[in-house]
């Protein structure tokens, strides 16, 4: 792989910067009641949906689950809407009626996202088959949790997948949690990816916290994918940090022990990134504040424009239903 | 008019739709191979080769996702199922995704997607081959379901469904394969959620669904012998469900009987009996009547299969019934004798 | 007598189940973490321990077959889902399975499965995580559903599923679980398929189910101000669903408002005014009224969830429409006000 | 594993023969149309059905599919009753109610069947978990064929029982096909195991014509279960001779050659292990004859049984239901 360009090294930085930052802001205004949804944030993990959004192009599609503000940010949609979503309003991206969960932007290729753990993993299947039928070679990824393994349809997607060689790329984001359960009550092993590729596709087990490291697997996936080789699995290992719904710590609910949390918050993906960027001289630390600045300054204009934004009108409750 | 099978008009229609569209395209397990599904996909295939018409393995779940998604962008998947029992399989698909993505996304997406799957009946295809599960499917705000009677409608229905921007269940009856009937042989397009007066009378209307109409108009010929004019009224969609058509015959009427393939309770004779009781409340001269299948899971063997599925003489008794006429049922033929034509393996 | 909250109620007949017969076991995705399904489960995790409560993985489709195959072999798993959404992925073995195994085996085996399922509602849940699909499940031969308003019938039906040799479906709402009545300590078993009449009245019956039945006694409360007497009948199970006690009512009143937390169409409401439609015919003195969700999937916004969910208002406006009384709709409080109570995450 | 007595090993001998003529008597008998219901035959899969019951105990569970007679029979399923059950009697196994698809006899340990494919592989893992919860050593056994793998309900089933370790054999009859689709259309690879064992399970793939074979295999996985050990997966790769379902041949189709069946049939799994016995001395010619007379006179009592036997009384249609 060729080496990366210093903007798009600050690119990253910048993308998770966006995701931290908003969410960051989700967990400040959330005890104001007025963001009324259930809100998975992804705090700790924002390398994954950086890494392999940044491998994507603009016609790529994307399809994630509950815990999807990230790739919605990375996949390019706009915060404004997202926040505006967020906050119910007719301004968001789903004008109100999808929520959190449910995070759409089909015009940057970010398909929306399905509450039911694994239930947009055929669906970016179905993305991909459409490609290879009408011979575009646009790309499709499936962003879901560990526990989307579980779920049979994954399985089936997985064998479809391979078995028509469908340009699709599945990502797994393994946060050795589902809700309160660890992975070793509800899975034989800890790695993911070997019961994926069981199905005949090649998957890798990566550093979700090494943003250049998801990269290129992702990259590598995409290429794969572009060329008419078929579909990867890449299990990326990460950590929420945040309760499993909701703003919070949570250590005190005794499923898993603050020595664990701050282990993975001492692999902070944001602070890697920036160190590394700093140590290759690519973005100086007083560079980095200033872009970190313009972040807070974007996020805080899309907390005012969700603020702002008026409600849907009633009549919005018997639209688009079918 | 020309005449055709059901199932030739299933066959046209999805030649017609890909030859006019090249969005669409049919999936489902066993779609292209010698059977072709009793032949309705079997067209589709020679003409338009495995690009266009594709078996896939038996992974319903996923590829009702699959099919999705290949929805979302821009293809209008055809899936085919030889059981809408094994719809049961998807419903998370269809209920959680299909249904709902457009109205989650705001209107931003829309899912056209067309889902073919067969009712069966007889020869002891017993309890998860013969169910009809429309009410289930009808009652998901989101979802369209289309039950045609005729191979006329078999192919204006489907031919609409094909060109909806939106999920759409279409519910065949094996029994209705072989029927024939006038077939147009352009392409055209029944509008959803229209129900149609196929036979005019003054004393009793009955709302049937599906095979039931055959079943109606039987009864209602029987009765005409008698006097009795029974006005039928193919219902063609369980949602939207036309119940206004049905209201204005009852309005003329003041009688009805409701005659569906699925179970009684919960079924598309409750919905539909719920909405004349009411907007028809002034009208109604004696209780709706509702014909349909006992809440039982279907048996296997013959012996009991008669007993199962009501036809003609149980329509025509509950007609009496409204009209408070006396008598014994009408010498409709017997289910056991229609059910001759379709004797065999399946 | 003592009161306990409708979640305590819960976990206390599901410990005194276990103690009683040692066939009862817990399992679910997260039934014996830290939350227990909201303390429902937590009881019976720190009373039995791992062998008789367990987590599983995310594999609701295996794990309802799993719980079948269990049922088979003599115990009686009660099988637990933080939503009733989540049963879409396990409706062919439901359907399929569970609901005919008895049947199709000519009665030598039986199933003695229960399955507990919450509905969600309020606080931005969303389309996925909101449904109220009583009446999917109640449309199947061979399944029992369940949807207990109070504590008392909390406990009561959930211990008789836990006796009951056949698949039962019990429907929790969530915003019932903090709610306080009255709870008697011993085991007791409320019969299946029994409706109660929860308030008395003469000018007009209020059939309702789960949270509907707080909406009605709350509209019945508001209008007794204005000397309408209002008759609250709690349903209490959606199959068997018992109309008698309905037309019972009716009989007395003349006048019919049904109150469901699911969907209008090919709902609840559908099926109990079908048959009080035809069983009442003559006693009927205004077309019997529906309150239930539009048939639209449940928006993300407060500001579209307070027009999405009907209350007591809408049931007030009802009754008022069925005695043809002019005038505003009484000053229940609003859903908004009541909702409240429920907030935070979920 | 210690030698089989020669008694076993003609016993293997009769229970295939049974279930040879009591398919073949179908075939005889179909055309008459008093059997009237779907029928799906095992004639060339015997030898799946009787190894794997061979190693079970009367204790032992199994569970099937839409192609269940055999199963049915080598678990010690009546023979008459079968034949009613198709005939649509009440004394039929299941009352009438059932039929060919859902043969059932829990006093011999077969609990059902589901048409559904692959319905029933999550209800043999219940019944599994059953033995575990109450500390029996009851096994359980799931049949199903080639596409069983395809849905996602399997690989769920095959996790959860990894994962608990649970007594249960999962057998997978591969015989190539399903209905018309040879498996190289729907599957990525021509073997089934290792998609299973990926699960974290031991798999091995066995000749399913060779009924030692199968048995052995089959032998070893009861084992293992019974001592706690967890499940095993054993695909037995076989094939059928007759149309998917009803009872003709059906080669003019033309999704499978002449050749390919005839080097089938000339695998008869019967023929091979009576050619084996006579071998080596355990059954002659003219025993096995004897046998094959007193199987036919069997299954001829059977089939009188069944016409002679009245169908079910109409309140049958109302009685259990819930
Ligand atoms: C099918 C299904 N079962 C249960 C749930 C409830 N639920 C929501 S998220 C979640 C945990 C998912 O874990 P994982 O896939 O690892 O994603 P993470 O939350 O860790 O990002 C559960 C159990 C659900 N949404 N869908
Ligand atoms: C879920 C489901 N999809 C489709 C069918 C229709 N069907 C019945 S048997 C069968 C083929 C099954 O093949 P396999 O599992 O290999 O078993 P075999 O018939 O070869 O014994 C199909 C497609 C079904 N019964 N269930
Ligand atoms: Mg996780
Ligand atoms: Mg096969």
């Amino acid at each position: 792989m060729p080496p990366l360009a210093p903007e798009r090294l600050k690119g990253f930085y910048v993308q998770m910067t966006r995701i931290r930052r908003a969410e960051e802001a989700i967990v400040a205004r959330y005890p104001e009641q007025e963001i009324r949804c259930p809100t998975h944030l992804s705090i700790g993990q924002e390398a994954v949906a950086v890494g392999v959004c940044q491998a994507l192009s603009e016609q790529d599609v994307v399809l994630s689950g509950h815990r999807c503000h990230a790739h919605y940010l990375a996949k390019g949609g706009s915060l404004r809407r997202m926040f505006a979503e967020l906050y119910g309003k007719a301004t968001g991206c789903c004008g109100g009626k999808g929520g959190s969960m449910h995070l759409a932007s089909p015009e940057t290729g970010m398909l929306g996202a399905s509450a039911i753990v694994a239930g947009t993993v055929p669906i970016a299947v179905g993305a991909a088959l459409a490609a290879a039928l009408r011979g575009s070679d646009d790309v499709s990824v499936a962003f879901f949790g560990d526990a989307g393994i579980e779920q049979g349809v994954t399985h089936e997607s997985l064998a479809f997948a391979a078995l028509r060689r469908l340009p699709v790329v599945f990502v797994c984001e393994n946060n050795l949690y589902a809700t309160l359960t660890p992975l070793s009550k509800r899975q034989v092993s800890a790695d993911v990816s070997p019961r994926a590729v069981a199905h005949g596709l090649p998957g890798v087990s990566v550093d979700g916290n090494d943003v250049l490291a998801v990269y290129e697997a992702a990259a590598h996936a995409v290429a794969r994918a572009r060329a008419g080789d078929g579909p990867t699995f890449i299990e990326a290992k990460t950590y929420r940090w945040r309760e499993h719904v909701g703003p919070n710590f949570d250590v005190e609910l005794g499923y898993r022990t603050q020595a664990e949390l701050d282990a993975w918050m001492a692999r902070d993906p944001l602070l890697r990134h920036a160190r590394i960027l700093e140590t290759s001289g690519v973005l100086t630390a007083a560079e980095r504040l200033a872009l970190d600045r313009e972040v807070e300054a974007e996020v805080a204009d899309a907390v005012r424009f969700a603020k702002a934004s008026p409600f849907p009108e009633p009549a919005a409750l018997y639209a688009d239903v079918d | 008019m020309r005449e055709l099978k059901y199932r030739e008009a299933i066959d046209e229609a999805t030649r017609q739709a890909m030859a006019k569209d090249e969005r669409v395209f049919v999936l489902g397990v066993g779609v292209d191979d010698a059977k072709g599904i009793f032949g309705t996909t079997r067209g589709a295939t020679l003409e338009f080769g495995p690009n266009r018409v594709f078996d896939t393995p038996l992974s319903e779940a996923a590829l009702t996702g699959v099919a999705i998604g290949a929805a979302l962008r821009g293809l209008h998947p055809l899936l085919v199922h030889a059981r809408n029992d094994f719809l049961m399989l998807t419903m998370d698909q269809l209920v959680n995704n299909a249904a709902k993505w457009r109205y989650m996304s705001g209107g931003s997406m829309r899912v056209p997607l067309t889902i073919r799957a067969i009712i069966g009946r007889g020869w002891g295809q017993a309890a998860q081959h013969s169910q009809s599960l429309q009410a289930m499917f009808a009652h998901v705000p989101g979802l369209h379901v289309v039950m045609p009677a005729t191979p006329a409608d078999a192919k204006g229905l489907l031919l609409t469904a094909l060109t909806t921007e939106a999920p759409v269940i279409c519910l065949e009856h094996r029994w209705l394969y072989e029927k024939t009937g006038p077939v147009a042989e352009e392409a055209y397009y029944t509008p959803l959620g229209h129900a149609a007066v196929v036979r005019q009378g003054t004393h009793v209307t009955v709302a049937a669904m599906s095979l039931m109409v055959l079943e109606a108009l039987q009864a209602a010929e029987s009765l005409a012998a008698e006097s009795i004019a029974v006005e039928v009224i193919d219902l063609r969609t369980a949602r939207p469900l036309d119940s206004e058509t049905v209201c204005a015959s009852v309005a003329k009427t003041g009688r009805l009987v409701i005659a569906d393939t699925g179970w009684r309770s919960y079924g598309v004779s409750a919905e539909l009996a719920a909405r004349v009781g009411r907007e028809c409340f002034g009208d109604l001269r004696a209780p709706v009547e509702r014909v349909a299948l006992p809440d039982v899971p279907t048996p296997c063997t013959s012996a009991l299969e008669r007993a199962y599925y009501p036809g003609a003489a149980e329509i025509g008794a509950a007609i009496r019934a409204t009209l408070l006429v006396r008598g014994r049922a009408p010498a409709a033929p017997s289910v056991e004798a229609r059910g001759k034509e379709f004797s065999g393996p399946f």
